[in-house]
């Protein structure tokens, strides 16, 4: 019996890889095992090589997993690309159909396609390869009969011909392992939770914590990998007063949520990469003009158009400083699907509260896999609103260096301008030198308001080593810093989803040690640079191949570097 | 300018024709306040930058909430504002410069939406706050500090594009005329849906066109502005369209879409014909729990 | 007799004080004299405050001046503005008609308009007050004269009458000078300087030193302090095959450079702030497709609309960091109007070395002021060109991790695709790993490139506190150098112009020193950050009120940051 | 297909519109190659990104020099490629998002201007590639990812627009016939200025329009896409505009200005005309001695 599955369906796009790895973990997850997904693919609508994973476990899981108990290979290209990863005494399932000779080792060559004709139900190769995993596994049939009745059964006249046919592809595939004689080991018993559980992917989690944040409206231009919010905004968020539109770019966006913040709503969009480069100067207006919004910048591969639906943490850099002149923005970057529920509140609270615009950061890794998590409780959530003007001084609105309410159109005696040139306390233009300092002092100040209730993790912290990861590396980083201290390494662990203003009090315990590791996937080291420039001795281990980090890659590094810590650790 | 800053010290040129705007825009929230009995600050004014985004500094008297933003997005965040509040009057106005050539691009999406909001620009055929270089509206030919040659680009045509994007309301009016102006912007925030004004407000420092405009029938020449005939109807589109691919530049009610639905009423009837019904946060959770 | 001679003149923009200040440099550059000038005034056509100022000097000038030895204020409130830096026994000349009372100390009131209206031309007001301030210094008039003569010659029948009439107002304000009696210290003889000499801002020279390096296309959209680059392009880059277009906007003029340099053409656009935050996309672009260009970036007061008319040094964040993803642009900053010649070169050279952007970072103090420098002989600057691919193989564009032949478009045989999602070595799109790997690589590689020959200033090297302005604080920290070290200070100093990469020898130098101050026109202290992030023990002056710094506050702040050297100075 | 790199991985989906027009691109360039000896690489193809954009991988047999960007940008970069270089055949492609949505500002000012570059529009109503969200041009009511209560926005009519912008060659195409869309974008090429084939090509996954566009005369459904008939004259301004004001989508060259001068020649007139001279760094330098 063993605590841990990790399953790999690879082939070429629409062969169903994403839909048996998201049905295999929706199984496992009803009996109550932990389960997570992750998917890649190419930058186009069909075909091209895309591989889809589930990792079940009976623990909290970590990372997608290193090595895979089972790899289905749905062609010899898969095979080849994939096999490496393959864990000693792991089982392929391969489609014979694209083999002339057998490969070595475990195997089951299975003609999926062949197969699933046969029961009636061409499109349902994928099912026949979920049931031989299931088999290796030892789960129980049942557990997939249900979820077979749960994804077809829609209402339509046919649903119990389409469900039939998936359960006979179904037991063609544990047929197929039975007679194989092979066999992973089998999964222990499932955790007892007590809190109920929802499976969820990052990007709905987060839109879902932004909605119960009190978000109002949200403008958004399609791009891969943040669409997937844009298009769950359409539909949740319509009731009166609620406003979603497709805008006809970026720029568009960003102006549209500002127009919004102004109006007094609370105003989000959501983007990538090449649509946050184009935001840059409207991102500078909202800082300058101080008007509350969120952007979400779901990070993939850059830079430029880069790599669409690849994962990386590259877009620190840009997040922190988007515009020109003296800007700093707010970031908060979640770290697992779970955190993109609370990371969208504090986003939105900190947008309300110091009257100014937050990014929220997230990645490809974590928008699109599915995890189970522990259902929240949105009312448990404290939500903030900006302090609102009477209307008695309101135009006195950028007055003094401190935060002052905000007037809201329609509000008599409350007008004034919002001005994105420097400006007087009631926003008239003028460029006396002492109003710049002023100004500029304000809009920094006001930042020490985000300082307040933001939390971090620590561990070990008598170490003069630390690790400390951001965004979705946490996870991998986890479990490498797991295992080195199970091996004995005297190694701090410290983490927190408020990249910038960081809690005063991670900064001072990260500048007290002689060496903060911050693996990180990007070429530049961004986090330990920007940590650098804050006086923390950080340096990176970097990864830019478009995927997360492995946890034993991360192991090796990682002692590596604590090895070399005496040498020439910056870059550039 | 706003009551409480009189140093405020932008200036406008001698003569410059957003003087004659500013005030037609003061005109028409005042007989708006007082016809409608709703509060000036029930208007948001979002301006561009250049000389003539200055305006929304420049008003006298009572202030509506202002905007005064970046270059060439006074449109794409007036949007933003009536999407979000479709209580509030919206303005925007802005140069020949911020609105049809870094700003181009807001103009179609707005007309296809037909957002409900009013937008005043002010056509000088230059950019008067970086010192004259020529914009989409100089004439071809022009001598100016960016075509020494003279302008080699074609001008643009505004109002015939207005018409190919389907903009639902087109007045084409002049700075010189404060009254007749304000009275256009009038009907314009009036009208349910997406309305351009579009000025002739002479830059006298850079292109000063007030003598072309008026004409002199003295010695025969022309003027650039011709009153529309009292028999045009702006519910033909046709004949709109005939108007503004005469020579010279119309100056009146251009156009203007009978039964005009705005986009905040488009959704609404939407939402109520197909019944949608919003869920909590918690219903949404609750559909993914295993 | 002295060295130096400062004059202001400060009223209401249309007044003429920049015509004043740039005819008395004129004319004591005629004779000899270093001259420098200085203007500002707000965003907007007619008038507001505006000053300008010239400094006369026998020695090389390294900043506008913090004393006044004349101050001219054609209104009250010029005179209430700018009295405080007036010097002890400096004289004031004031516009007689806008006091009610005379003002204390050396005061010479003159009615300039009234007088200039009786010498029959009322628009020579400002030559009146040239007059007086000529005689105050002790400069004959006969300077003056030619400075009339060469202004108003301009072929016009009644030139001579103009001329006469300004020569009648010189006289004038000569008389009224000599009837107070009061003088300044008469300048010392000029200096006898060997080379030819021109007198030139920033903008020009730069456009100067671009065509020099073989600037072929040029596209720019106006802004506010750059405007006057694409201005003399217009007419300055119209050879057979060159091509300057005003575009639609900073997209268009990025994406058309990108354009001009894919085609195989030096290529280069001008903006500031607002404009470049519009074009993080495009860089990201040119820095994937590895297109050469230079992007000249004349900063103002930022961010967003900012402080469109004043100086500030606050968009290095985003020139290093220009768009998402792992970017760091190469950055030239000159440090005074003499630079901007060589820099432009410097900058055209390193786009066509490495065939990649590079950020040509300029400000408002030095585009705009007037300076005295050494005409530059262009023959004796080495121009570079790229590398350029023969055909044979050229759509292996981007193959390796080295710089590869440039494949012109139309040469038979090189047909490539220039790309900028990820690639592989011909240009066709792929995701895969490995190739991300190499590519992100290759890109950073390349800038070895630009550490060949690129040089810096050192001086006291031995001590283990140094002194390192950048950019166009250059003059004022030198100056603040200088006085600090008359009074014994054992303090280093370094200057470069390439701030990345920055010359590794000076970068292991300012690694090895307990503090290396950098003076700089930003909140944020943005080089001190990045250098911190680079190693560097480095923390900033800062200043941020749109004009430039004076010598003395930095004498202080410098000594005040070296008495607080154990204190905290890393601001997050 | 750049021919040395088989493995490349982008693929369209079956029956996808773009097969015709990256055939009909192929036609056209083979057909110039011949007529003109001029060598493919003379060729400069610019491409937005999209499905549609990556035509520029995917060519079969001799490669012109391809420029694969950003969104939205592929105008405003082959506007520098010509500027530059006005020697090259510059050939611009890209879908009906990429062209009328994020990069609709670039239209007006390549047409003013005259540039003397030919634009492919892969016009599928829908964004193909970020998986069916509306573009500009899906018709009003159509239900899709973001418009779940049906497209509130109006239809954009990208003929209407490019008649308002003058543009100087406008012809209209069907991906369906990949030899009469040769012959377009040859005539296209050929002409000296501005020009734009418009082209029908229908995403067969997220908006298949093929039967819409063709009709079902049997069932008396009309087609969408009409031949224009053979007596238009495109020389005629008005025809033409009546031509694209009439419901439907007219199939065949619309609109070509007689005497077209592109922004090269202009240039080139201009300096010639005012005998230009042009000064050396030196010369330059020189003047401002002191
Ligand atoms: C992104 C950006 N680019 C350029 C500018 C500089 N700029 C300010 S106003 C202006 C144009 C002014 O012309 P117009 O819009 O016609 O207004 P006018 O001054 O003529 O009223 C420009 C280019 C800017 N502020 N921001
Ligand atoms: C700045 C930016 N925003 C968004 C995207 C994402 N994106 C890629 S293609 C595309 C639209 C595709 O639609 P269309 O241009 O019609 O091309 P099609 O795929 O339909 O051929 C979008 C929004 C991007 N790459 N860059
Ligand atoms: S420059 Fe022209 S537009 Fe600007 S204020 Fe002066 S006259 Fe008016
Ligand atoms: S999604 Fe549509 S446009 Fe894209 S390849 Fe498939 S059919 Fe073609
Ligand atoms: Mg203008
Ligand atoms: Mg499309």
């Amino acid at each position: 019996m063993g605590a841990d599955l990790v399953v790999r369906f690879a082939g070429e796009g629409g062969q169903g890889q994403v839909t048996a790895a998201e049905g295999l973990a929706q199984a496992a997850a009803r009996v109550g095992y932990h389960v997570q997904t992750f998917a890649t693919y190419p930058s186009q609508i069909e075909g091209g090589p895309v591989w889809a994973q589930t990792r079940v476990s009976t623990n909290e899981i970590l990372t997608q997993g290193d090595q895979l108990d089972v790899l289905v290979a749905l062609n010899r290209q898969a095979y080849e690309t994939h096999i490496p990863d393959l864990r000693e005494g792991g089982v392929l399932i391969y489609n014979s159909r694209d083999f002339d000779e057998v490969p070595e080792g475990n195997v089951i060559g299975l003609d999926a396609e062949g197969l699933a004709r046969e029961t009636g139900n061409p499109r349902a190769a994928n099912v026949i390869m979920i049931g031989a995993v299931a088999q290796l596994a030892s789960m129980p049939q049942q557990l997939f009969v249900d979820w077979i009745e749960s994804r077809f059964r829609r209402g339509r006249p046919n649903d119990q011909e389409v469900i039939d046919g998936n359960v006979k592809a179904l037991d063609v595939g544990i047929d197929a392992a039975i007679r194989s004689g092979y066999g992973v080991e089998a999964l222990d018993e499932p955790p007892v939770i007590a809190e109920t559980r929802i499976l969820v992917n990052g990007n709905s989690f987060l839109s879902m914590g932004a909605i119960a944040a009190g978000l109002d409206v949200f403008f958004g231009y399609p791009i891969s990998p943040a669409t997937t919010i844009l298009v769950f905004m359409e539909t949740a968020l319509n009731q009166p007063g609620q406003f979603v539109g497709q805008a006809s770019s970026e720029i568009e966006s960003i102006a549209a949520i500002v127009g919004g913040g102004f109006a007094g709503r609370k105003a989000m969009t959501s983007t990538a990469g090449p649509g946050l480069s184009l935001m840059g100067e409207g991102l500078g207006l909202a800082w300058m003009a101080e008007i509350p919004l969120v952007v979400v910048d779901v990070q993939r591969g850059g830079p430029a158009t880069g790599l669409p639906t690849k994962t990386e943490q590259s877009d620190l850099f840009k997040c922190l400083s988007p515009g020109h002149g003296d800007v700093r923005l707010p970031v908060i970057a979640p770290g697992s699907v779970a955190e993109c529920f609370p990371a969208a509140i504090y986003a939105m609270n900190w947008a309300e509260r110091y009257q100014g615009p937050v990014m929220l950061l997230t990645e490809m890794a974590i928008a699109e896999r599915n995890e189970d998590v522990t259902k929240p409780d949105p009312t448990s959530f404290p939500i903030e609103s900006r302090l609102v003007s009477e209307g008695a001084d309101g135009n006195r609105r950028y007055a003094g260096r401190e935060l002052t309410p905000f007037p809201i159109p329609g509000t008599v005696g409350a007008s004034y301008v919002a001005n994105a040139s420097e400006h007087d306390e009631q926003g008239d233009t003028t460029h006396q030198p002492q109003v710049h300092i002023d100004q500029t002092e304000r809009r920094f100040s006001k930042l020490k308001l985000l300082e307040v209730g933001s939390t971090y993790e620590s561990e070990n912290t008598s170490a003069s080593i630390a690790m400390l990861p951001w965004g979705g590396s946490k996870g991998p980083a986890r479990a490498a810093y797991n295992t080195l201290r199970a091996q004995g390494l005297d190694l701090g662990w410290y983490y927190t989803m408020f990249i910038h203003p960081m809690p005063p009090a991670l900064l001072d315990e990260l500048r007290s040690k002689d060496l903060v590791i911050v693996p990180e996937l990007n070429y530049l080291g961004q986090l330990s640079s920007v940590l650098r420039s804050w006086g923390v001795n950080a340096h990176s281990i970097n990864q830019y191949t478009g995927l997360p980090f492995k946890e034993g890659l991360l192991v090796t590094k990682t002692q590596e570097m604590i090895e070399a810590k005496s040498g020439r650790l910056v870059r550039a | 300018m706003s009551k409480r800053n009189p140093e405020y010290d932008f200036k406008w040129c001698p003569g410059c024709g957003d003087f004659g705007v500013v005030r037609a825009v003061e005109l028409a929230l005042a007989e708006r306040v007082n016809r409608l009995k709703e509060p000036i600050e029930n208007t948001a004014l979002i301006a561009g930058i250049g000389c003539s985004g200055n305006l929304v500094h420049l008003q006298e008297g009572p202030q509506p909430f202002g905007f005064h933003g970046i270059h060439g997005r006074a449109l794409a965040i007036a949007y933003g504002v009536k999407a979000s509040r479709p209580d509030l009057n919206v303005l925007a106005v802005g140069g020949d410069g911020d609105m049809l050539s870094i700003g181009a691009e807001h103009i179609g999406p707005q007309a296809k939406r037909n957002v409900d909001m009013t937008v005043v620009i002010m056509d000088n055929g230059i950019y008067g706050l970086t010192k004259g270089q020529a914009s989409p509206t100089t004439s071809f030919g022009d001598i100016t500090p960016t075509t020494p040659y003279g302008k080699l680009e074609d001008a643009l045509r505004p109002l015939e594009l207005y018409m190919a994007l389907g903009v639902s309301f087109i007045a084409s009016g002049l700075s010189s005329k404060p009254r007749e102006l304000a009275a256009m912007i009038t009907q314009a925030m009036d009208h349910k849906g997406f309305s351009i004004v579009h000025v002739q407000s002479p830059c006298t420092t850079y292109n000063d066109t007030y003598a072309a405009l008026k004409g002199d029938e003295a010695n025969g020449i022309e003027p650039l502005a011709v009153d529309i005939q009292s028999g045009h109807d702006p519910a033909d589109a046709n004949a709109a369209l005939a108007l503004v691919k005469k020579p010279g530049i119309p100056i009146g009610i251009i156009y203007q879409l009978a039964n005009s639905v705005p986009m905040h009423e488009r959704l609404e009837e939407a939402r109520d014909r197909l019944k949608v019904r919003s869920r909590t946060v918690d219903q949404m959770l609750t559909a993914l729990e295993i």
